[in-house]
């Protein structure tokens, strides 16, 4: 059942696959991104109670499905290679952590300066902007074990381990962090609940999305080639490569 | 278009500092990255280049005779 | 029987032993020989099923040790570098919790084990108060009570002296004439009058090869 | 399996009975760190019983990721967890009777001197009680869930500091429930439904844990 995966668990030629997407998924998000850029700065409407302010939802929204999206992507591969003994998958673990971190920053960086106009402070206790920062920690937490070991095949399975094991608890830190919210603040101000968006604002929305997750694709895979490079950095065709000049 | 002039359009309707903020911070982090990986690319050319040579120094000092 | 087919591992993306196949048949002694760092420790490890090799296989009765974890543990006895000595506990103590553990159908008198072991009268102290030799043998005293057919001893004469090194080798030649297998690594020089008692030297790679390719993926 | 289940735990109570004082140190610990901030905040009772659901579930959380650390450090460096991981039986079943021995070390005692606690923070008794039964099913949680942590980081030269990055987030939700029970008691409401969900959690992690502690020594040992 698995046996189609073999080509593609080998080294090299998943350093070539990889190398061959890279460009696509470049082309695909510079141009998405500079149309839901263009489109979602000047051409879409201001909501009409947030006004102009609305606008950073083009990329704190974004950012915020992907940094999940990439959680749940990294957990998926890591219960492949823990299962399966795919050692690529590890990697891919590896080479998710630290894009899908970024992301999460950003989501969280975006929805402060949003709430500042909104609510009037930077942070608030929102149910969402606490989960995304409990995320933020659990990524850190994986990057952070991955370095440590030094043995990277070690490193990239307890990174793998501990990807589950979280990806366990994020419904249940989610579930928690939501009941303690309404508890403790009420469910007055989540003014992040969906406005029920008109269509000119969803289209540049999706635009931005596939911006990001092709800038995902994009720097995951050019991640992956490097957690590659690294663990056979003393195979011969890594060396012809780099002798090569390339 | 939604605004009638550049002055109009940096100002966001007065929220130009909260969007200009967040547009930049995910700018720069997003430019973070892609260097951090392109250099880690570059340091690990570096390392695969340095053990090379590391190897045929090596391979040198076999030949030498009397070492410890 | 344990057969190893074309074992490769690799540690910090250095190769330390690539194709070692090996067989150890019942009455079978092996001394595994080889400078520091060739990789012995690692070679033992694997065998146990502590390490997954890089690339091959570990098989005990033809199954891969993978499979039947349970099994193949309940046919070996591994003795490594630490002896897993509770310095806490005192050497009965240390040596019935093994013996509860491995081998919970032994009858015998533990008191007489250890007696054989040297350690007559030391039976009660804490370990932590013994030297570092008779530690080891708190460990070793294992092997007497052992039915297991497959010991995996890593440096098992460690702190060892003249007299117990040669009252190990009798146990040895015994455990081989019972059909048990014995692989071992030491830097002493075993006087083991068995028909089975080969050694399997272990050199390092040579530098080309200490990089390169381990096969397939 | 059960022998070796008493086995493994016997033994562990036995060594931590060797050195008493080590069974000691977390508790001390937690004792100190309440008693700080009564000394902090100042001692109006009612705001002491204001936060002392946060204070009490946060020294408690402190001192078991104390104690934690060494859950597998001895028998890592001794060896004798690698003989434990070669024994005949599943690793997920040992590890269990580890961990609960190493909750009856350091969760049970602070469950001990909790009628302590609540003099020093002037709890009324329907809060005490709270403050019980949260500690009560809690801690085996955070045992559980840090058990994982430390399997994981066991083998670092550094891994206190990682351990506490990778453990703290996990026990989040253990932090909230418990302290949403003691308000609710503060407050003269009903807590069961907060409990309810914390024995559920208690039963996942019982079930699931072992098997993940297992899987990470193996890496780690390795």
């Amino acid at each position: 059942m698995w046996k189609w995966l073999h080509p593609y668990a080998k080294a090299q030629t998943s350093y070539e696959l990889a190398g061959k997407l890279i460009p696509w998924f470049t082309i695909v998000c510079c141009i998405s991104f500079a149309v839901g850029l263009v489109w979602g700065l000047a051409f879409a409407p201001a909501d009409y109670q947030q006004g102009d302010s609305f606008r950073i939802i083009y990329i704190h929204v974004p950012a915020a499905i992907l940094s999940m999206g990439a959680y749940t992507s990294m957990a998926v591969a890591a219960f492949i290679g823990l299962v399966w003994q795919i050692r690529l998958s590890d990697m891919a673990v590896a080479a998710m952590a630290p894009v899908g971190a970024v992301f999460t920053f950003i989501a969280l960086f975006t929805g402060a300066a949003w709430g500042k106009p909104m609510w009037g402070a930077w942070w608030v206790w929102d149910a969402r902007l606490t989960s995304e920062l409990i995320l933020l920690f659990l990524y850190l937490g994986v990057i952070a074990l991955y370095n440590a070991f030094s043995d990277k095949v070690l490193a990239g399975r307890a990174a793998g381990i501990l990807t589950l094991v979280g990806v366990i608890n994020i419904p249940i830190i989610h579930y928690s962090v939501e009941w303690w919210n309404t508890l403790h603040q009420g469910a007055s101000i989540t003014k992040f609940d969906k406005p029920s968006i008109a269509l000119s604002m969803l289209w540049p929305l999706l635009i931005m999305l596939l911006a990001f997750a092709t800038f995902f694709g994009a720097l995951m895979l050019m991640r992956f080639r490097n957690e590659i490079l690294q663990r056979e950095s003393h195979r011969p065709w890594v060396k012809a490569l780099v002798m090569g000049g390339k | 278009m939604e605004f009638v002039s550049w002055a109009d359009f940096f100002a966001m309707g007065g929220y130009g500092f909260y969007v200009w903020l967040s547009f930049g911070a995910t700018f720069i982090s997003m430019l973070g990255i892609v260097i951090d990986t392109r250099m880690k690319r570059a340091r690990l050319f570096k390392q695969v280049r340095n053990n090379i040579e590391r190897n045929k120094r090596m391979q040198a000092a076999r030949s030498m005779e009397n070492t410890l | 029987m344990l057969e190893a087919k074309s074992l490769s591992c690799v540690r910090e993306d250095r190769l330390l032993f690539e194709g070692l196949s090996l067989k150890v048949k019942p009455g079978q002694i092996i001394q595994v020989e080889g400078p520091n760092g060739v990789g012995k420790t690692s070679l033992f490890r694997l065998l146990v099923g502590l390490m997954t090799p890089y690339h091959g296989q570990v098989l005990w009765q033809g199954v891969p040790i993978s499979d039947d974890r349970e099994t193949y543990q309940q046919n070996l006895l591994y003795l490594g570098h630490q002896s897993g000595v509770k310095p806490e506990l005192s050497a009965l103590e240390n040596l019935r919790f093994y013996q509860k553990m491995f081998e919970p159908s032994y009858q015998g008198d533990l008191y007489s084990v250890l007696a054989q072991v040297g350690l007559a009268g030391l039976e009660d102290m804490p370990a932590a108060q013994l030297s570092a030799g008779q530690q080891r043998r708190v460990a070793l005293a294992r092997l007497w009570i052992s039915t297991a057919p497959l010991w995996i001893l890593d440096e098992p004469f460690t702190a060892i002296d003249k007299n117990g090194v040669k009252v190990l080798e009798q146990l040895f030649v015994k455990h081989a004439q019972d059909q048990g297998m014995i692989l071992l690594t030491t830097h002493q020089d075993l006087n083991l009058p068995v028909a089975d008692f080969s050694k399997l030297a272990m050199i390092k790679p040579s530098l080309e090869d200490m990089y390169v390719g381990v096969g397939a993926d | 399996m059960i022998n070796a289940f008493y086995q493994v735990m016997r033994r562990e109570l036995l060594t931590a009975f060797r050195r008493i004082a080590d069974v000691f140190n977390p508790l001390w610990f937690f004792i100190i760190v309440i008693t700080l901030f009564p000394l902090g905040v100042g001692p109006e009772p009612q705001l002491l019983l204001r936060i002392a659901p946060g204070i009490i579930w946060v020294a408690a959380l402190l001192a078991s990721l104390l104690s934690l650390e060494r859950l597998f450090k001895d028998d890592f460096s001794d060896g004798g967890l690698e003989q434990l991981m070669l024994s005949p039986y599943p690793l997920s079943l040992l590890v269990t009777a580890k961990i609960i021995a190493h909750w009856l070390l350091t969760g049970l005692p602070i469950i001990l001197i909790s009628p302590l606690i609540a003099v020093l923070l002037s709890l009324d008794f329907n809060t005490y009680w709270a403050v019980l039964f949260t500690l009560l099913i809690g801690t085996p949680i955070l045992s559980f869930i840090g058990a994982i942590g430390v399997a994981l980081t066991v083998g670092l030269r550094k891994g206190g500091v990682i351990l506490s990055l990778i453990m703290l987030p996990l026990c989040i939700p253990v932090l909230i429930f418990s302290t949403m029970a003691i308000d609710a008691a503060n407050f003269g409401q009903s807590y069961i439904g907060a409990l309810a969900i914390m024995g559920a959690m208690l039963v996942t992690a019982i079930t699931l844990a072992p098997f993940a502690v297992a899987a990470s020594l193996r890496v780690s040992v390795s």
